[in-house]
Protein backbone atom coordinates (compact mmCIF):
# COMPACT_ATOMS: atom_id res chain seq x y z
CA UNK A 1 0.00 0.00 0.00
CA UNK A 2 1.32 3.18 -0.41
CA UNK A 3 2.95 5.21 2.75
CA UNK A 4 0.49 8.00 3.34
CA UNK A 5 -1.96 4.80 3.99
CA UNK A 6 0.64 3.03 5.80
CA UNK A 7 0.93 6.02 8.03
CA UNK A 8 -3.09 6.57 8.29
CA UNK A 9 -3.04 3.26 9.30
CA UNK A 10 -0.58 3.30 12.03
CA UNK A 11 -1.73 6.83 13.46
CA UNK A 12 -5.78 5.48 13.24
CA UNK A 13 -5.50 1.78 15.22
CA UNK A 14 -4.83 3.12 18.34
CA UNK A 15 -7.81 5.66 18.15
CA UNK A 16 -9.60 2.81 16.58
CA UNK A 17 -9.06 1.20 19.85
CA UNK A 18 -9.94 3.13 22.51
CA UNK A 19 -13.34 4.17 20.06
CA UNK A 20 -13.91 0.30 20.49
CA UNK A 21 -13.19 0.13 24.55
CA UNK A 22 -15.20 3.57 25.29
CA UNK A 23 -17.77 1.97 23.74
CA UNK A 24 -17.72 -1.37 25.89
CA UNK A 25 -17.02 0.57 28.57
CA UNK A 26 -20.31 3.02 27.99
CA UNK A 27 -22.53 0.18 27.28
CA UNK A 28 -24.68 1.48 29.90
CA UNK A 29 -24.43 5.09 29.62
CA UNK A 30 -24.69 5.46 25.87
CA UNK A 31 -25.36 3.54 23.25
CA UNK A 32 -22.67 0.67 22.66
CA UNK A 33 -21.68 -2.48 24.93
CA UNK A 34 -20.08 -5.27 24.74
CA UNK A 35 -20.41 -6.25 21.37
CA UNK A 36 -20.64 -3.33 19.23
CA UNK A 37 -17.31 -1.98 21.12
CA UNK A 38 -15.61 -5.81 20.48
CA UNK A 39 -16.06 -5.74 16.76
CA UNK A 40 -15.16 -1.75 16.61
CA UNK A 41 -11.79 -3.39 18.16
CA UNK A 42 -10.93 -6.38 16.18
CA UNK A 43 -11.67 -4.53 13.47
CA UNK A 44 -8.89 -1.97 14.52
CA UNK A 45 -6.67 -4.41 14.61
CA UNK A 46 -7.05 -5.64 10.99
CA UNK A 47 -6.21 -2.32 10.50
CA UNK A 48 -3.00 -3.93 10.52
CA UNK A 49 -3.86 -6.27 7.32
CA UNK A 50 -5.58 -4.10 5.21
CA UNK A 51 -3.52 -1.28 5.21
CA UNK A 52 0.36 -2.70 5.57
CA UNK A 53 0.09 -6.71 4.98
CA UNK A 54 -0.40 -10.25 6.41
CA UNK A 55 2.68 -10.66 7.58
CA UNK A 56 2.52 -7.71 9.60
CA UNK A 57 -1.05 -8.74 11.30
CA UNK A 58 0.74 -12.54 12.15
CA UNK A 59 3.55 -10.77 14.00
CA UNK A 60 0.66 -8.68 16.32
CA UNK A 61 -2.05 -11.87 16.09
CA UNK A 62 -1.17 -15.67 17.91
CA UNK A 63 -4.47 -17.28 17.75
CA UNK A 64 -3.67 -19.61 20.31
CA UNK A 65 -3.69 -16.08 22.54
CA UNK A 66 -6.70 -15.04 21.21
CA UNK A 67 -8.43 -18.16 21.18
CA UNK A 68 -7.83 -18.01 25.49
CA UNK A 69 -8.90 -14.71 25.75
CA UNK A 70 -12.28 -15.73 24.35
CA UNK A 71 -12.53 -18.50 26.60
CA UNK A 72 -11.36 -16.11 29.23
CA UNK A 73 -14.28 -13.51 28.53
CA UNK A 74 -16.93 -16.19 28.24
CA UNK A 75 -15.87 -17.53 31.90
CA UNK A 76 -15.90 -13.56 33.03
CA UNK A 77 -19.25 -13.31 32.40
CA UNK A 78 -19.87 -16.76 34.15
CA UNK A 79 -18.23 -16.07 37.01
CA UNK A 80 -20.13 -12.41 37.07
CA UNK A 81 -23.36 -14.54 36.89
CA UNK A 82 -22.17 -17.09 39.64
CA UNK A 83 -21.18 -13.76 42.20
CA UNK A 84 -24.70 -12.72 42.37
CA UNK A 85 -25.47 -16.65 42.90
CA UNK A 86 -22.99 -16.82 45.78
CA UNK A 87 -24.03 -13.95 47.35
CA UNK A 88 -27.69 -15.24 47.83
CA UNK A 89 -29.20 -13.42 44.68
CA UNK A 90 -30.72 -15.11 41.38
CA UNK A 91 -28.05 -15.48 38.98
CA UNK A 92 -26.74 -12.68 37.28
CA UNK A 93 -28.90 -10.42 39.30
CA UNK A 94 -27.26 -7.38 40.01
CA UNK A 95 -25.65 -7.47 43.44
CA UNK A 96 -23.60 -4.30 43.47
CA UNK A 97 -24.64 -0.74 44.30
CA UNK A 98 -26.43 1.27 41.89
CA UNK A 99 -24.21 4.46 41.55
CA UNK A 100 -25.11 7.83 40.33
CA UNK A 101 -27.07 7.65 36.93
CA UNK A 102 -25.14 8.45 33.69
CA UNK A 103 -21.70 7.56 35.64
CA UNK A 104 -19.98 4.23 34.68
CA UNK A 105 -20.95 2.75 38.08
CA UNK A 106 -24.66 3.66 37.37
CA UNK A 107 -24.95 -0.01 36.18
CA UNK A 108 -24.55 -2.52 38.50
CA UNK A 109 -22.92 -5.59 37.29
CA UNK A 110 -23.28 -4.58 33.81
CA UNK A 111 -20.66 -2.62 32.90
CA UNK A 112 -18.39 -5.50 34.02
CA UNK A 113 -20.75 -8.01 32.10
CA UNK A 114 -20.33 -5.73 29.00
CA UNK A 115 -16.13 -5.81 29.33
CA UNK A 116 -16.49 -9.53 29.71
CA UNK A 117 -18.62 -9.44 27.11
CA UNK A 118 -16.14 -7.12 24.89
CA UNK A 119 -13.17 -9.30 25.43
CA UNK A 120 -15.11 -12.30 24.16
CA UNK A 121 -16.60 -10.94 20.91
CA UNK A 122 -13.27 -9.00 20.00
CA UNK A 123 -11.36 -12.45 20.79
CA UNK A 124 -13.44 -14.19 19.01
CA UNK A 125 -13.77 -11.85 16.01
CA UNK A 126 -9.93 -12.12 15.29
CA UNK A 127 -10.10 -15.96 15.86
CA UNK A 128 -12.74 -16.08 12.81
CA UNK A 129 -11.27 -13.62 10.55
CA UNK A 130 -7.80 -16.15 11.14
CA UNK A 131 -9.24 -18.56 9.93
CA UNK A 132 -10.33 -16.45 6.60
CA UNK A 133 -7.53 -15.14 6.28
CA UNK A 134 -5.67 -18.26 6.29
CA UNK A 135 -7.92 -19.93 3.95
CA UNK A 136 -7.51 -16.87 1.62
CA UNK A 137 -4.28 -16.13 1.11
CA UNK A 138 -1.78 -18.79 0.28
CA UNK A 139 2.28 -18.53 -1.16
CA UNK A 140 1.76 -18.47 -5.03
CA UNK A 141 5.40 -18.05 -5.64
CA UNK A 142 5.12 -21.06 -8.58
CA UNK A 143 3.18 -18.79 -10.83
CA UNK A 144 4.99 -15.75 -9.65
CA UNK A 145 1.41 -14.40 -8.92
CA UNK A 146 2.75 -11.71 -6.33
CA UNK A 147 -0.20 -12.16 -3.71
CA UNK A 148 -0.07 -9.18 -0.80
CA UNK A 149 -0.64 -11.40 2.17
CA UNK A 150 1.67 -14.28 1.73
CA UNK A 151 2.03 -16.83 4.29
CA UNK A 152 4.03 -19.32 4.73
CA UNK A 153 1.64 -22.35 5.32
CA UNK A 154 1.80 -24.32 8.77
CA UNK A 155 2.56 -20.98 10.64
CA UNK A 156 1.46 -19.91 14.03
CA UNK A 157 -1.88 -21.18 12.88
CA UNK A 158 -0.24 -24.86 12.05
CA UNK A 159 -3.19 -25.40 9.33
CA UNK A 160 -2.32 -26.53 6.51
CA UNK A 161 -4.94 -24.69 4.01
CA UNK A 162 -6.74 -26.76 1.24
CA UNK A 163 -6.21 -23.47 -1.02
CA UNK A 164 -2.29 -24.60 -1.06
CA UNK A 165 -1.40 -24.64 -5.13
CA UNK A 166 -1.25 -28.62 -6.04
CA UNK A 167 2.66 -27.74 -6.71
CA UNK A 168 2.89 -28.19 -2.63
CA UNK A 169 4.46 -25.17 -0.96
CA UNK A 170 6.35 -27.25 1.37
CA UNK A 171 9.78 -25.21 0.02
CA UNK A 172 7.56 -21.95 0.32
CA UNK A 173 9.76 -20.32 2.70
CA UNK A 174 12.73 -20.81 0.93
CA UNK A 175 11.22 -19.36 -2.11
CA UNK A 176 10.40 -16.39 -0.07
CA UNK A 177 13.45 -14.25 -1.03
CA UNK A 178 11.57 -12.68 -4.42
CA UNK A 179 8.31 -11.68 -3.05
CA UNK A 180 8.11 -8.57 -0.62
CA UNK B 1 -46.94 13.34 8.39
CA UNK B 2 -43.74 16.32 9.02
CA UNK B 3 -43.08 14.53 12.35
CA UNK B 4 -41.71 11.13 10.47
CA UNK B 5 -40.50 12.35 7.15
CA UNK B 6 -37.07 11.22 8.30
CA UNK B 7 -38.44 7.67 8.80
CA UNK B 8 -40.59 7.85 5.14
CA UNK B 9 -36.97 9.01 3.42
CA UNK B 10 -35.03 6.55 5.10
CA UNK B 11 -37.02 3.60 4.57
CA UNK B 12 -37.09 4.52 0.94
CA UNK B 13 -32.97 4.33 1.25
CA UNK B 14 -33.49 0.80 2.71
CA UNK B 15 -35.74 0.10 -0.42
CA UNK B 16 -33.39 1.11 -2.62
CA UNK B 17 -30.29 -0.47 -1.56
CA UNK B 18 -32.12 -3.92 -0.55
CA UNK B 19 -33.47 -4.08 -4.38
CA UNK B 20 -30.01 -3.35 -5.56
CA UNK B 21 -28.59 -6.02 -3.13
CA UNK B 22 -30.99 -8.66 -4.74
CA UNK B 23 -30.35 -7.40 -7.97
CA UNK B 24 -26.28 -7.60 -7.94
CA UNK B 25 -25.26 -11.38 -9.44
CA UNK B 26 -21.28 -10.73 -9.00
CA UNK B 27 -20.00 -11.35 -5.51
CA UNK B 28 -17.58 -8.25 -5.70
CA UNK B 29 -20.49 -6.09 -6.93
CA UNK B 30 -22.33 -7.77 -4.37
CA UNK B 31 -20.12 -6.72 -1.72
CA UNK B 32 -19.73 -2.95 -2.10
CA UNK B 33 -24.18 -2.64 -2.34
CA UNK B 34 -24.33 -4.84 0.77
CA UNK B 35 -22.03 -2.02 2.63
CA UNK B 36 -24.17 0.54 1.22
CA UNK B 37 -27.44 -1.26 2.87
CA UNK B 38 -25.90 -1.80 5.95
CA UNK B 39 -25.25 2.37 6.22
CA UNK B 40 -28.91 2.71 5.15
CA UNK B 41 -30.37 0.36 7.46
CA UNK B 42 -28.36 1.95 9.91
CA UNK B 43 -29.60 5.20 9.57
CA UNK B 44 -32.91 3.20 9.47
CA UNK B 45 -32.34 2.21 13.13
CA UNK B 46 -30.78 5.20 14.25
CA UNK B 47 -34.08 7.51 12.73
CA UNK B 48 -36.42 5.28 14.91
CA UNK B 49 -34.32 5.74 17.64
CA UNK B 50 -32.68 2.58 18.37
CA UNK B 51 -28.81 3.28 18.55
CA UNK B 52 -27.95 0.34 19.96
CA UNK B 53 -29.06 -1.78 16.94
CA UNK B 54 -27.62 1.11 14.19
CA UNK B 55 -24.44 0.56 15.96
CA UNK B 56 -24.07 -2.60 15.91
CA UNK B 57 -24.98 -2.49 11.84
CA UNK B 58 -22.60 -0.21 11.48
CA UNK B 59 -19.93 -2.12 13.24
CA UNK B 60 -20.39 -5.03 11.51
CA UNK B 61 -22.00 -3.76 7.80
CA UNK B 62 -18.67 -1.28 7.39
CA UNK B 63 -15.60 -3.37 7.38
CA UNK B 64 -16.57 -6.52 8.60
CA UNK B 65 -18.39 -8.00 6.03
CA UNK B 66 -17.28 -6.55 2.97
CA UNK B 67 -14.02 -8.41 4.14
CA UNK B 68 -15.23 -11.19 4.49
CA UNK B 69 -16.85 -11.45 1.43
CA UNK B 70 -13.83 -10.40 -0.93
CA UNK B 71 -12.18 -12.62 1.32
CA UNK B 72 -14.35 -15.60 -0.04
CA UNK B 73 -14.06 -14.09 -3.75
CA UNK B 74 -10.23 -14.23 -4.08
CA UNK B 75 -10.71 -18.10 -2.23
CA UNK B 76 -13.09 -19.41 -5.00
CA UNK B 77 -11.28 -17.27 -8.13
CA UNK B 78 -7.67 -18.44 -6.79
CA UNK B 79 -9.26 -22.13 -7.03
CA UNK B 80 -11.09 -21.69 -10.36
CA UNK B 81 -7.26 -20.46 -11.62
CA UNK B 82 -5.15 -23.17 -9.66
CA UNK B 83 -7.79 -25.85 -11.62
CA UNK B 84 -7.53 -24.27 -14.87
CA UNK B 85 -3.41 -24.81 -14.57
CA UNK B 86 -4.12 -28.47 -13.83
CA UNK B 87 -5.79 -29.03 -17.02
CA UNK B 88 -3.45 -27.11 -18.90
CA UNK B 89 -0.52 -29.13 -17.49
CA UNK C 1 -39.52 18.17 12.83
CA UNK C 2 -37.12 20.98 13.52
CA UNK C 3 -34.62 22.60 11.31
CA UNK C 4 -31.75 20.02 11.59
CA UNK C 5 -34.10 16.86 10.84
CA UNK C 6 -35.30 18.94 7.90
CA UNK C 7 -31.25 19.64 6.91
CA UNK C 8 -30.75 15.72 7.78
CA UNK C 9 -33.91 14.68 5.52
CA UNK C 10 -32.60 16.99 2.76
CA UNK C 11 -28.38 15.57 3.06
CA UNK C 12 -29.85 12.02 2.86
CA UNK C 13 -32.05 12.99 -0.16
CA UNK C 14 -29.54 15.35 -2.07
CA UNK C 15 -26.19 13.66 -0.93
CA UNK C 16 -26.77 10.12 0.04
CA UNK C 17 -29.57 8.73 -2.47
CA UNK C 18 -27.04 9.31 -4.91
CA UNK C 19 -24.05 8.33 -3.53
CA UNK C 20 -26.24 4.90 -3.47
CA UNK C 21 -26.89 4.50 -6.59
CA UNK C 22 -23.40 5.48 -7.51
CA UNK C 23 -22.76 2.25 -5.34
CA UNK C 24 -25.14 0.07 -6.89
CA UNK C 25 -24.20 1.11 -10.56
CA UNK C 26 -21.22 1.28 -13.00
CA UNK C 27 -17.50 0.00 -12.85
CA UNK C 28 -15.99 -1.38 -9.10
CA UNK C 29 -13.75 1.74 -8.64
CA UNK C 30 -16.62 4.04 -9.13
CA UNK C 31 -18.25 1.96 -6.59
CA UNK C 32 -15.95 1.95 -4.05
CA UNK C 33 -15.25 5.79 -4.88
CA UNK C 34 -19.17 5.97 -4.28
CA UNK C 35 -19.02 3.84 -0.55
CA UNK C 36 -16.67 6.06 0.68
CA UNK C 37 -18.58 9.21 -0.13
CA UNK C 38 -22.19 7.19 1.48
CA UNK C 39 -19.88 6.35 4.51
CA UNK C 40 -19.00 10.08 5.05
CA UNK C 41 -22.41 11.55 4.48
CA UNK C 42 -24.19 9.15 6.60
CA UNK C 43 -21.68 10.26 9.45
CA UNK C 44 -22.63 13.98 8.87
CA UNK C 45 -26.39 12.94 8.81
CA UNK C 46 -25.82 10.90 12.34
CA UNK C 47 -24.66 14.05 13.60
CA UNK C 48 -27.22 16.28 11.95
CA UNK C 49 -29.84 13.53 13.94
CA UNK C 50 -27.77 14.08 17.23
CA UNK C 51 -28.72 17.78 16.98
CA UNK C 52 -32.12 17.22 15.69
CA UNK C 53 -33.06 14.40 18.38
CA UNK C 54 -31.24 16.85 21.45
CA UNK C 55 -29.51 13.49 21.89
CA UNK C 56 -25.72 13.91 22.57
CA UNK C 57 -25.27 10.39 22.22
CA UNK C 58 -25.98 9.78 18.51
CA UNK C 59 -22.71 11.63 18.31
CA UNK C 60 -20.83 8.07 19.02
CA UNK C 61 -22.15 6.47 15.98
CA UNK C 62 -20.75 9.33 13.91
CA UNK C 63 -17.37 8.62 16.17
CA UNK C 64 -17.42 4.65 14.60
CA UNK C 65 -18.54 5.49 11.58
CA UNK C 66 -15.99 8.10 10.70
CA UNK C 67 -13.21 5.36 12.56
CA UNK C 68 -14.47 2.42 10.64
CA UNK C 69 -15.45 4.15 7.32
CA UNK C 70 -12.26 4.38 5.21
CA UNK C 71 -11.45 1.18 6.87
CA UNK C 72 -14.11 -0.57 4.32
CA UNK C 73 -12.71 1.08 1.96
CA UNK C 74 -9.07 0.32 2.15
CA UNK C 75 -10.65 -3.32 2.60
CA UNK C 76 -11.63 -2.87 -1.80
CA UNK C 77 -8.02 -1.54 -2.37
CA UNK C 78 -6.36 -4.20 -0.36
CA UNK C 79 -8.40 -7.12 -1.67
CA UNK C 80 -9.34 -5.69 -5.77
CA UNK C 81 -5.99 -3.59 -5.93
CA UNK C 82 -4.93 -5.61 -9.64
CA UNK C 83 -8.69 -4.47 -10.57
CA UNK C 84 -8.90 -1.39 -9.07
CA UNK C 85 -5.70 -0.33 -10.69
CA UNK C 86 -6.36 -1.72 -14.35
CA UNK C 87 -8.58 0.96 -15.18
CA UNK C 88 -6.93 4.49 -15.33
CA UNK C 89 -8.37 7.29 -13.12
CA UNK C 90 -9.57 11.01 -15.17
CA UNK C 91 -8.64 13.34 -12.98
CA UNK C 92 -12.02 15.19 -13.19
CA UNK C 93 -13.67 11.92 -10.90
CA UNK C 94 -10.48 12.37 -9.07
CA UNK C 95 -11.46 16.00 -8.33
CA UNK C 96 -14.67 15.84 -7.83
CA UNK C 97 -14.47 12.81 -5.83
CA UNK C 98 -12.42 14.69 -3.86
CA UNK C 99 -14.10 17.87 -3.22
CA UNK C 100 -17.44 15.75 -2.34
CA UNK C 101 -16.02 13.66 -0.28
CA UNK C 102 -14.59 16.86 2.21
CA UNK C 103 -16.52 19.68 1.53
CA UNK C 104 -19.28 18.65 2.87
CA UNK C 105 -17.89 17.96 6.37
CA UNK C 106 -17.24 21.36 7.72
CA UNK C 107 -20.53 22.66 5.82
CA UNK C 108 -22.39 20.15 8.77
CA UNK C 109 -19.86 20.13 11.46
CA UNK C 110 -19.37 23.42 11.47
CA UNK C 111 -23.09 24.75 12.79
CA UNK C 112 -23.52 21.20 14.79
CA UNK C 113 -20.69 22.60 16.62
CA UNK C 114 -22.09 25.96 17.18
CA UNK C 115 -25.13 24.84 18.08
CA UNK C 116 -24.34 21.99 20.77
CA UNK C 117 -22.95 23.31 24.15
CA UNK C 118 -19.50 24.76 24.51
CA UNK C 119 -16.29 22.61 25.94
CA UNK C 120 -15.70 18.70 25.62
CA UNK C 121 -18.47 17.86 22.92
CA UNK C 122 -17.36 20.99 20.68
CA UNK C 123 -13.59 18.98 20.85
CA UNK C 124 -15.53 15.76 19.86
CA UNK C 125 -17.47 17.11 16.76
CA UNK C 126 -13.92 19.10 15.42
CA UNK C 127 -12.15 15.46 16.19
CA UNK C 128 -14.80 13.58 14.17
CA UNK C 129 -14.74 15.70 11.17
CA UNK C 130 -10.98 15.81 11.21
CA UNK C 131 -11.64 11.68 11.12
CA UNK C 132 -14.18 12.10 8.48
CA UNK C 133 -11.64 14.37 6.01
CA UNK C 134 -8.23 12.45 6.47
CA UNK C 135 -10.14 9.05 6.07
CA UNK C 136 -12.15 11.01 2.86
CA UNK C 137 -9.21 12.16 1.33
CA UNK C 138 -6.78 9.66 1.58
CA UNK C 139 -8.90 6.90 -0.06
CA UNK C 140 -10.01 8.85 -1.98
CA UNK C 141 -6.43 9.44 -3.37
CA UNK C 142 -5.44 5.26 -2.31
CA UNK C 143 -8.14 4.65 -5.07
CA UNK C 144 -7.27 7.08 -7.98
CA UNK C 145 -3.37 6.82 -7.61
CA UNK C 146 -1.87 5.59 -11.00
CA UNK C 147 -1.05 2.13 -11.70
CA UNK C 148 2.62 4.16 -12.21
CA UNK C 149 1.88 5.71 -8.63
CA UNK C 150 2.81 4.60 -5.16
CA UNK C 151 -0.01 1.88 -5.30
CA UNK C 152 2.32 -1.05 -5.33
CA UNK C 153 1.06 -3.29 -3.21
CA UNK C 154 2.55 -5.07 0.18
CA UNK C 155 5.11 -3.35 0.31
CA UNK D 1 18.60 1.10 28.19
CA UNK D 2 18.14 3.65 25.09
CA UNK D 3 16.10 1.24 23.73
CA UNK D 4 13.79 0.98 26.70
CA UNK D 5 13.41 4.71 27.58
CA UNK D 6 12.14 5.10 23.67
CA UNK D 7 9.64 2.19 24.44
CA UNK D 8 8.37 4.08 27.51
CA UNK D 9 8.71 7.49 25.49
CA UNK D 10 6.33 6.33 22.64
CA UNK D 11 4.06 4.51 25.24
CA UNK D 12 3.78 8.12 27.34
CA UNK D 13 3.17 9.81 23.96
CA UNK D 14 0.85 7.83 22.83
CA UNK D 15 -1.27 7.10 26.54
CA UNK D 16 -0.99 11.05 27.22
CA UNK D 17 -2.74 11.24 23.43
CA UNK D 18 -4.84 8.80 23.72
CA UNK D 19 -5.96 9.72 27.57
CA UNK D 20 -6.70 13.54 26.39
CA UNK D 21 -9.26 11.96 23.74
CA UNK D 22 -10.73 9.34 26.56
CA UNK D 23 -11.43 12.48 28.35
CA UNK D 24 -12.84 14.30 25.07
CA UNK D 25 -15.12 11.47 24.34
CA UNK D 26 -16.42 11.21 27.71
CA UNK D 27 -19.91 13.19 29.12
CA UNK D 28 -19.36 13.36 32.67
CA UNK D 29 -15.38 12.94 34.65
CA UNK D 30 -15.11 11.63 37.80
CA UNK D 31 -12.59 9.23 39.62
CA UNK D 32 -14.22 6.25 38.11
CA UNK D 33 -14.45 7.24 34.61
CA UNK D 34 -11.02 8.62 35.16
CA UNK D 35 -9.65 5.46 36.01
CA UNK D 36 -11.01 3.49 33.33
CA UNK D 37 -9.43 5.87 30.84
CA UNK D 38 -6.10 5.38 31.87
CA UNK D 39 -6.46 1.89 31.67
CA UNK D 40 -7.87 1.79 27.66
CA UNK D 41 -5.84 4.58 27.08
CA UNK D 42 -2.67 2.60 28.17
CA UNK D 43 -4.29 -1.03 26.40
CA UNK D 44 -4.46 1.11 23.27
CA UNK D 45 -1.13 2.93 23.43
CA UNK D 46 0.30 -0.46 23.94
CA UNK D 47 -1.52 -1.83 20.84
CA UNK D 48 -0.32 1.18 18.74
CA UNK D 49 3.10 0.53 19.47
CA UNK D 50 3.21 -2.94 18.66
CA UNK D 51 1.19 -1.87 15.19
CA UNK D 52 4.08 -0.10 14.71
CA UNK D 53 6.93 -2.80 15.54
CA UNK D 54 4.86 -5.61 14.00
CA UNK D 55 4.78 -3.15 10.48
CA UNK D 56 8.20 -1.70 10.25
CA UNK D 57 9.88 -5.44 11.63
CA UNK D 58 10.83 -6.76 7.98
Amino acid sequence: MPAPVRRYALAVLPLTLLTGLYVVAHGQVSPGGGFQGGVVAATALHLLYIAIDYRALRRVRSVALFTLADAAGEAGYLLVGLGALLSGAAFLRNVLPYGTTGTLASGGTVPLLNAAVGVEVAAAVVVLLAQFLDQAIVIESADGSQDQGHTPQGGASGRTSEGRTPQGQKSAPGSEGGRR
Amino acid sequence: MGGDLPVVVALLLVAVAGTAAVLARDPVRQAAVLAGLGLALALLFAVLQAPDVALSQLAVGTALTPLMVLLSVRKVRRKARSERREEHE
Amino acid sequence: MNGWLAAACALLLVGFLPALLGICTGPVRRRVLAQNLATVLAALVMLLLSQGYARPSYTDMALVLAVLGPVGTLVYERLLGEELRASRPRPLVTRTMTVLGVAPVPAVVLPVCVAATPGRTTLKLLFIGCLLVAGSALCTRALTTPPGGGGSDGR
Amino acid sequence: MARRLTAALELGAWWVALAGLWLVLIQTVDTLECGVGAGAALLAAYGGRAARRAAVRR
